[in-house]
């Protein structure tokens, strides 16, 4: 055995983790998924299958049923890492639990995130979206996802020492999502009228900068209050 | 030996601390809302477009101040609990919340109570109501976190951490309500042309704001009180306390 | 005075329901958290009263059976 | 090494410890005694930095532990009453997993080997949660085999062990010993036997 300090290791193999197990259990994978795709089924379904309407609605739509799905993951996010004795083991590392957290934000994106981005394509097709509206829905997603999960992961962190942190969990981070819904949905609006949505996006980003500066810190600071 | 009975020391201090500022928040709030009250009801001359309905400005505005001040106070004693690591600037944002809530759970119904003879509507997406309901839901937060935890000082430190996120969150969201509203052209009748506001308006309404800084205050205070009282009860000084009055 | 009568005055020219629906609500939300707020502070000054007749009764239990 | 300055904890108005000060310099082991409820996995979580003591201080080196609580970290072991072990990866994953956290390497025979001395032979690639207690103990206990650390704070390791297991560990605690380390255990097994340098605390149960 020899130390062998490496940021970037301790990075990866926190990474690793969690996306392995996430691939173990495909469930956790797929079912948000699922849950995103059947939410977004729901509303042509209650509100009439008009194209026109759809086009309107979509964008709306696709945001909130995106921040629900996201919800689902989060819970699970820190909870068996606490329940076993693994986040005492993260605190108790050379490294600053900040980094830890950053790897498993990261990690929670891939496997939840991501996804939706990669079948953005399949949503705007359902909710009748041109293709102008599509690029943004992408991006939008895209840059938009990782904030979703950065803030989440703050009312993870809080919650997870409750054991009935799950709905607490929404009702804390919810209102928090409220500036990412606007601006992304938003952006998609303004690009179905063929114009420029940069700012929107810019926006988005300059978020997600300060969220990645400063949501590591909040959540290992909400985690150490947990352990305690 | 001394290092234990410091503490201790410091928490009675801040209780009588609470016992001093309480009479000049008691005696600003009561004087300032009968004033107030009694102006801004009876003597202030009507608006000439809103007619009698605008006098619901003496408590909307004030409340819609201070429920932001709340939450900002609030934020800044939570930053001192979780820098300083100091117990009692935690119990001041426990203290502090419900008093916040209250404060906005007032703007909001005086607002949809003003929204009613103005708009035609008990609710319209504005983006100062809008953002008041939200920022409901942020006490809210910290209010339920709070009592989920079984332990108190968790709790606290937990909902400190809430409180400072949701202070870096609330301009934004302020800044994206606003724009979302212009965005959608909603209902951008501003009740009430603050820059042209007549003296013999204003000067009610700055007894209101100030009387209403007071309750505030009063209450928080009380509240503190009995938070203090809440973690101390096993001390000597509680029990002394407790038999003198 | 803006009104000539206390029935004008209650009237609040037609805005009357909304005017002091505004300003009842108002006063019963700081009525309520004060009220409730003294009342939390006096059970928990009972709390430690009972508390400490309490620990005075079994001290003095514990006194009678060593006597 | 360790100093522990008048550390005072209470836990819902109930007061664990009052003003409790002790040291543990390099070779020494102490264990930490007491009935339940007593407060020693309190007094071990506040040492290793988990828990905050309501008063006083923990020192290490002369530092407060919270002053630079990553470099502290660095120097510490700890095992708790939940090991850190996760039960969907198997024994060997685990184990590589927790040294890449903690700034350590080592060879895929190394771990092997340390698995196969804790009795875990053709274990070593099943999921965790299939294992017994015992055995998931023992690879939490690997650990011990795979550190730098100085300061080892274990919460009652001898949990679930056999007697060989147990044996295996004393072993390996007097070789930590003997190397300049310090350990700081709670268990309700009677140590004095096997370790002459013991220093126990007691704790008592407080109303």
């Amino acid at each position: 055995m020899q130390t062998h300090h490496s940021y970037w290791l301790a990075f990866k193999s926190v990474y690793t983790k969690d996306v392995t197990l996430a691939f173990r259990q495909r469930a956790e994978i797929v079912n948000p998924l699922l849950f995103f795709l059947i939410v977004i089924t729901l509303f042509p379904l209650a509100i009439g299958p008009e194209p026109a309407l759809l086009t309107r609605i979509a964008p709306g739509i696709i945001w909130v049923a995106a921040l629900l799905s996201t919800m689902l993951g989060l819970d699970k996010l820190f909870r068996d890492d606490y329940n076993d004795g693994s986040l005492e083991q993260l605190i108790a590392s050379p490294y600053p639990l900040s980094l830890s957290v950053l790897a498993k934000v990261a990690a929670h994106w891939t496997v939840s995130g991501l996804p939706m981005v990669l079948l953005a394509p399949l949503f705007a097709l359902l909710m009748n979206l041109e293709t102008q509206s599509l690029n943004a829905t992408v991006l939008t997603l895209l840059i938009g996802t990782p904030l979703l999960s950065f803030i989440g992961a703050i009312g993870a962190g809080l919650t997870v020492a409750l054991q009935k942190g799950g709905i607490l969990m929404s009702l804390l981070v919810l209102p928090l999502y409220i500036p990412v819904l606007i601006f992304a949905t938003s952006a998609i609006d303004t690009s179905s009228m063929s114009l420029a949505y940069g700012g929107q996006l810019a926006i988005l980003g300059a978020m997600l900068a300060v969220a990645i500066v400063a949501a590591p810190i909040a959540i290992s600071s909400a985690l150490r209050v947990s352990v305690s | 030996m001394w290092k234990w009975l410091h503490p201790y020391a410091k928490a009675e201090r801040a209780y009588q601390l609470c016992n001093t500022l309480l009479p000049y928040f008691a005696v600003i709030a009561v004087v300032g809302l009968l004033v107030g009250w009694v102006w801004g009801l009876a003597y202030a001359p009507a608006d000439y477009q809103q007619k009698d309905s605008y006098r619901i400005i003496f408590i909307h505005v004030p409340s819609a101040i201070w429920s932001m001040g709340a939450y900002s106070s609030m934020a800044i004693a939570a930053i001192i609990a979780l820098v300083w690591q100091i117990r009692n600037a935690e119990l001041a944002v426990i203290s502090i919340a419900p008093v916040g809530a209250a404060m906005t759970a007032i703007a909001l119904i005086t607002g949809a109570a003003w929204g009613k003879p103005m708009w035609g509507a008990w609710w319209v997406w504005d983006a100062r109501l809008t953002s008041e309901l939200i920022l409901l839901f942020l006490y809210f937060g910290v209010l339920s976190l709070y009592h989920a935890f079984e332990d108190k000082k968790s709790g606290g430190r937990a909902a400190c951490i809430l409180a400072i996120v949701g202070v870096v969150n609330l301009p934004i969201i302020h800044f994206s309500v606003e724009w979302w509203n212009t965005l959608h052209q909603g209902s951008t009748i501003t009740k009430f042309d603050t820059s042209a506001i007549d003296p013999s308006m204003l000067w009610p309404l700055l007894i209101n704001i100030v009387a209403f800084a007071g309750v505030l205050g009063v209450v928080t205070l009380i509240r503190l009180k009995n938070e203090i009282l809440r973690c101390e009860q096993h001390r000597p000084w509680v029990r002394e306390l407790v038999n003198r009055g | 005075m803006q009104f000539e009568s206390f029935s004008e005055f209650l009237a609040m020219g037609g805005y009357g329901f909304y005017v002091w629906l505004s300003f009842g609500s108002c006063a019963l939300i700081l009525v309520g958290i004060l009220v409730s707020s003294l009342a939390d502070g006096k059970k928990l000054k009972q709390a430690v009263k009972a508390q400490m007749a309490r620990e005075a009764r079994i001290k003095k239990a514990k006194e009678e059976s060593q006597a | 090494m360790l100093e522990i300055d008048t550390v005072t904890c209470t836990k819902q108005d109930r007061c664990l410890f009052d003003s409790l000060s002790f040291t543990l310099h390099s070779g020494q082991i102490m264990q930490v005694e007491g009935p339940n409820g007593a407060g020693k996995t309190s007094l071990l979580r506040i040492i290793a930095g988990f828990a905050r003591a309501d008063e006083g201080q923990i020192r290490y080196n002369h530092t407060d532990i919270r002053e630079d609580y990553d470099s502290f970290a660095a120097e510490l072991l700890f095992i708790g009453h939940k090991t850190g072990v996760n039960q969907q990866l198997n024994a060997y994953e685990n184990v590589q997993y927790w040294l890449q956290v903690h700034g350590a390497k080592a060879s895929e025979e190394e771990v092997y080997e340390l698995l196969a001395k804790l009795g875990l032979i053709g274990l070593e690639d099943v999921p965790v949660r299939t294992l017994s207690a015992g055995q998931q103990r023992r690879v939490a206990l690997v650990r011990l085999w795979l550190n730098k650390a100085k300061l080892w704070i274990l919460d009652e390791p001898f949990t679930a062990l056999d007697k060989k297991g147990v044996a295996l560990l004393q072993t390996q605690f007097q070789s930590h010993l003997d190397a300049g380390g310090a350990i700081l255990l709670t268990t309700h097994q009677d140590l004095t036997a096997h370790f002459a340098q013991l220093q126990t605390l007691t704790l008592e149960y407080r109303l």
